[in-house]
């Protein structure tokens, strides 16, 4: 017991010696090189997820066609993609870059720590993800093909190889979802101990940077609600590759219990993506607007509120899939309940700006489009979580589209302000403004016009997961399928402007300006080390926290910042 | 960090765990003669009641959550409440044969010639011991 | 494994709660719901079908309690190695730290026998979901022993040199915990008839 | 709202619809004054050199009152929307009225198969006629509809009566509509059920009396048949 209490913490790391290659940025226990792994890592999947949007877009767009780069899109070829691409895109993309990523460089830095308390459970975590991550990818090569079920994987269809004809490319799928889950709950652990224990003097709860607070809060929901999918997880292993009959309903199983299983997991999920995004916005809207962030507290509160009632929502997804009808009342109403909390952080990021003197840096264009995104996204989830209007909307594009509107401003627009923001501090240079703006305007329109039109289509009673339109009459009239062809060439516009992003990013690594200690005269500790931060981040001298980390514009204060290790 | 260390000396003297040991095995014996008694509510009494007891037991004394501050029994509590509202909510699909507006025919006993399928064989009720 | 590589934010403690055993609870917390997954998935069906009584029938009750009575003494050890950690005495805490990983080892004997007969008078995993929810809880259980007993041997080997003492605390915990997840299964599989 | 898409056919549709077009106002509402205030901040409070920004907590009750209002306002709106829904969901979902038609569907990979009631109207009885991606049934009559998986979950959706309702195996999940208009529609499956989803459709068909009685003449000598081909996998 007594050597966790240490006695003089200055007098550790002392020297810091000059390791090999493969150790340092390979096997690295550093948090910094663990979060530049899952950044990168994550980033890659990312664009082997966009990839698959690309062909499974061309196919909607030009059925039957040879799409460039892949080749005539088959059936059983289309499910795959749709399924791996929501897969890839929510747990081997959002989960990475925003939670694993982002929370490893930050949670220390911010909190004025030299690492995470376990560095090596966090090399080990990286580990077991990149595993995951290649496990998914052996799914495509295996006989039969990947895994075609969609990414919420509900069996019948999923446990038995009869129906899907993918045996080894479902039980990969899966076993590379379940290695995920393992390596998130191990870095979970880490990041919840760190940010509970490891504060530097003076930081109490009501002076750590919001992200981290979210970062936190959608870890704790990880974990609280990862565990009856893993139990799920293992029983439709088991029933895929056993024999057993859990989800078997002619043997005494239920097929709608793996669907309790998922969405008891699967919404609180997005939250858990959710939350850090929010938090990455709500660092930088202060920054950029050199205004305190409103009521801190009340997002706080509102965020664990979110968190709590996400719990109680799972069933909105089931809606019409053979649940007790008493319980769509329930669920409604929970469903609408959350809106409140979502709605009140929405109103406190608007009233942010109030006063504010806003610049409209890159980071910041890309933290303002996040909440004008977003509203969208919100807003027509209001029509899926009525159950009623859900019977319509149930499976539709319009689905498809509302979640887009959520997801693609927290995986795509919250990462690509995090990284625009901190892109300095985590390589020393600061990013091209002009070339940044570019890449702005070449994401943010088309995006919009890939999903408006599919929010029409969606109402028209599209209905999702359809490889080829034609065999429904109704769905094949001429107009559609021009909107479709819209959504498909907005889509393939966008991609290429993310060549300019890493265009970007190249240029600046090598020749971006210095960026100095703080360029952006932000107040939270990760900006009071060298950029890049070296190894034991604050090297002898820890900082030591004296005031809540928003104070811009104070009224006592010549600056309009005030960072928080300033005595005064 | 001072806190920890001074938490610590207050419970030098360490409880007498094999006491506690020994109500327990007391328990273990009672939950397993419970059942011979043959009568259902002090089966269900002696087996879940006792565990609930025993599980009380090992979590305070062993796990020495009466020394840990309050909000890691909070914690554990709440992960349990997430399990119940699971339960509440899974429970009126996976565990009733008969729903409103629908029905199990395969596993009903109400309604054994609903499905009109004869290929079927009503699995669940005869348990599937002769596969 | 030596405490000079161990970074400062591992040895600060704002919350009073030392930083391994905040850990080792949060890990518990996230066993609690795998662990309440599938026995509440196992509830809801078992109530369901009353049918299933006649294969719980077949069950050992006897084996059971057996187990449960090992798993107890062996939790008794690992918080009588806790209590002489705590007293600084690393040779001893290692004896108990065995003598816990012994008992593991024991119950994992008791449950292959009992698995093995069970296996070859015709149940297995497959034979009705009764024995698939059976096999899966109990194995999953039994992975998690498994895994304690590795890490009981493990810690034990440092204290036996009066290393890492305070480490013998944490797997007691997780020790313990998979001790409750039995006493719950107990009941479960074996006595509700 | 939806109708300039899809043909609102079944008695409820109306009601979905209109579910849908007050979540639209209120929604709308909100969501056009959030973006006009967030872009007007945005506008107004610029940059300008030698301005400092105001230093505003937003941690006083004065000014948590911006956003504690419009918070019980949106309390209030989804008040509305929750009886709409529920409301709508019992109709639809919840009550069944009376019957007067039952029809057997089935979904199966990658087909579905429809039991119509022969001239006795009644099921499981010899003169079912079962037919494949084809339902017929009669307007301005309530039917209940049986529906049941052979395989994986499907969903049987009729877009026009705004239908939508999984078949799982093992269930035989009930529910009802009421046509008002005679036509042909889509029939879809809504949910991922393997290969052949993206070919799973079918047509229904909302006949007068007359037509539908000639339906079901033309059909009694053909039913074991089809039949036939339709339990044959």
């Amino acid at each position: 017991m007594a050597e966790t209490v240490h006695p003089a913490e200055q007098a550790a790391h002392g020297e810091h010696h000059e390791e090999g290659w493969v150790k340092k940025y390979l096997f690295s226990t550093d948090h910094k090189i663990i979060a530049m792994q899952y950044l990168f890592t994550g980033m890659a999947m990312g664009l082997i997820g966009a990839f698959f949007a690309y062909v499974f877009r061309m196919q909607l767009a030009f059925p039957g066609m040879e799409v460039p780069f892949f080749g005539v899109v088959s059936a059983n070829e289309y499910n795959s993609l749709i399924t791996n691409h929501g897969a890839i895109m929510i747990f081997w993309v959002a989960m990475p870059v925003l939670i694993a990523a982002f929370g490893n460089f930050l949670i220390p830095l911010m909190i004025g720590a030299d690492d995470m308390v376990f560095p090596r459970i966090n090399r080990l975590s990286y580990q077991i993800f990149f595993i995951s991550a290649l496990v998914l990818l052996a799914s495509f090569f295996v006989e039969g093909g990947g895994f075609g079920g969609a990414w919420t994987a509900y069996p019948p269809l999923s446990a038995n190889a009869a129906y899907s004809l993918t045996p080894m490319g479902a039980t990969l799928w899966l076993v590379a979802v379940a290695l995920e889950f393992v390596a998130f709950l191990l870095g979970g652990i880490n990041f919840v101990t760190t940010l509970m224990n490891s504060r530097t003097k003076g930081m109490g709860i009501y002076d750590i940077p919001m992200v981290l607070w979210m970062i936190i809060i959608a870890s704790i929901l990880f974990m609280a609600s990862v565990g009856p999918l893993i139990a799920g997880a293992v029983m439709l292993f088991m029933d895929q590759q056993v024999g057993t009959h859990f989800y078997d309903p002619t043997r005494g199983g239920d097929p709608l219990l793996w669907q309790h299983l998922f969405w008891f997991f699967g919404h609180p999920e997005v939250y858990v993506v959710l939350l850090p995004a929010m938090g990455i916005v709500a660092d930088i809207m202060p920054v950029f607007a050199r205004k305190k962030l409103f009521a801190y507290r009340t997002i706080l509160w509102t965020a664990i509120g979110t968190g709590v009632l996400s719990f109680t929502v799972w069933a909105h997804h089931q809606f019409i899939a053979g649940i007790d009808p008493r319980m769509a009342h329930v669920f409604t109403i929970t469903t609408l309940l959350i809106s409140i909390p979502i709605a009140e952080m929405c109103f406190v990021y608007i009233a942010t700006l109030y006063g504010g003197s806003i610049r409209l840096n890159t980071p910041m264009l890309w933290a303002l489009a996040f909440v004008a995104e977003f509203l969208i996204g919100g807003v027509t989830g209001i029509f899926l979580g009525a159950s009623g209007a859900d019977i319509y909307f149930h499976d539709t594009y319009f689905v498809l589209a509302h979640f887009h509107y959520t997801f693609f401003p927290i995986a795509i627009i919250g990462t690509y302000a995090g990284v625009t923001f901190w892109f300095p501090k985590m390589f020393g240079r600061m990013m091209n403004d002009t070339l940044g703006k570019i890449h702005f305007w070449g994401t943010i329109i088309p995006f919009n016009l890939i999903f408006i039109p599919l929010f029409v289509l969606g109402a028209a009673g599209q209905h999702r997961r359809i490889y080829d339109f034609t065999n429904y009459p109704m769905l094949a009239e001429p107009w559609m399928q021009d909107l479709r062809v819209l959504a498909t060439v907005s889509l393939v516009v966008m991609l290429a402007f993310q060549l300019v992003f890493f265009y970007n990013v190249i240029v600046s690594l090598v020749r971006g300006e210095k960026a100095g200690k703080n360029p952006w005269k932000s107040n939270t500790l990760e900006w009071t080390t060298e950029s890049p931060p070296p190894h034991g981040n604050f090297g002898d001298q820890y900082p030591t926290v004296y005031r809540p980390p928003y104070e811009y514009s104070h009224p006592d204060r010549e600056e309009d910042y005030w960072p928080q290790n300033l005595p005064n | 960090m001072a806190e920890a260390a001074a938490h610590h000396d207050e419970h030098h003297e360490h409880p007498n765990y094999v006491r506690i040991w020994a109500i327990l095995l007391v328990l273990l014996i009672i939950s397993v003669l419970g059942p011979m008694l043959e009568i259902r509510v002090v089966t269900l009494l002696t087996a879940f009641g006792i565990a609930v007891v025993k599980a009380y037991m090992v979590a305070k004394n062993f796990m020495h959550l009466n020394i840990e501050p309050r909000y890691v029994v909070y914690l554990m509590a709440t992960m349990l409440v997430f399990m119940l509202l699971f339960f509440a909510g899974v429970a009126p699909d996976v565990m009733r044969f008969e729903g409103d507006n629908w029905v199990k025919p395969m596993q009903s006993t109400a309604a054994p010639g609903t499905l009109g399928h004869p290929d079927f064989v009503p699995h669940g009720e005869a348990g599937g011991e002769h596969h | 494994m030596s405490s000079a590589a161990r970074p400062i934010a591992n040895l600060r403690s704002a919350t009073g709660i030392p930083t391994g055993r905040l850990a080792v609870w949060w890990v518990v917390a996230s066993e609690i719901v795998i662990f309440g997954g599938i026995l509440a998935s196992y509830i809801m069906f078992r109530l369901a079908h009353d049918a299933w009584t006649v294969q719980a029938a077949n069950t050992n009750t006897t084996i059971g309690a057996i187990n449960t009575f090992v798993l107890l003494t062996s939790s008794l050890f690992a918080v009588l190695g806790h209590a002489n950690a705590v007293d600084g005495n690393g040779k001893r805490a290692a004896f108990f730290l065995r003598l816990t990983a012994l008992g593991g080892a024991i119950f994992i004997a008791i449950k292959s026998y009992e698995w093995y007969t069970e296996i070859s008078h015709g149940f297995t995993i497959t034979s009705n979901t009764f024995w698939s929810f059976y096999y899966t809880a109990a194995g999953l259980h039994a992975l998690h022993v498994i895994a304690g007993a590795v890490i009981l041997l493990l810690i034990a080997r440092d204290a036996a040199k009066n290393l890492e003492l305070h480490r013998v605390e944490l797997i007691g915990i997780y020790w313990h915990f998979v001790d409750i997840v039995w006493i719950f299964l107990f009941p479960l599989l074996y006595i509700a008839k | 709202m939806i109708e300039t898409w899809v043909e609102a056919v079944s008695t409820y549709a109306r009601d979905v619809d209109n579910l849908i077009l007050l979540i639209g106002v209120l929604v709308g509402f909100w969501f056009i004054l959030c973006e006009a205030v967030f872009f007007g901040f945005i506008i107004k409070f610029r940059h300008r050199p030698g301005q400092k920004a105001q230093y505003v907590t937003g941690e006083e009750k004065s000014q948590k009152r911006w956003i504690s209002i419009p918070h019980l306002l949106v309390l209030v709106c989804d008040v509305f929307i929750i009886v709409g829904a529920v409301q709508v969901w019992y109709t639809i979902k919840q009550n069944l009225p009376e019957a007067e038609q039952t029809v057997r569907v089935v979904g199966q990979q990658w087909a579905w198969t429809f039991v119509h009631p022969g001239k006795d109207g009644k099921l499981d009885t010899a003169d079912d006629i079962a037919l494949v991606d084809e339902l017929h049934v009669q307007a301005n009559t309530t039917y209940h509809y049986l529906l049941e998986s052979r395989d994986v979950l499907h969903n049987f959706s009729v877009p026009v009566f705004r239908l939508k309702q999984d078949a799982v195996p093992g269930r035989t999940i009930t529910g009802w509509f009421n046509a008002q208009k005679t036509g042909q529609w889509d029939v879809q499956c809504a949910e991922i059920c393997g290969i052949g989803h993206g070919i799973m459709g079918a047509r229904i068909f909302v006949e007068s009396p007359d037509e539908h009685a000639a339906f079901i003449a033309s059909h009694s000598q053909a039913a074991p048949v089809a039949v036939a081909t339709a339990s044959g996998r």
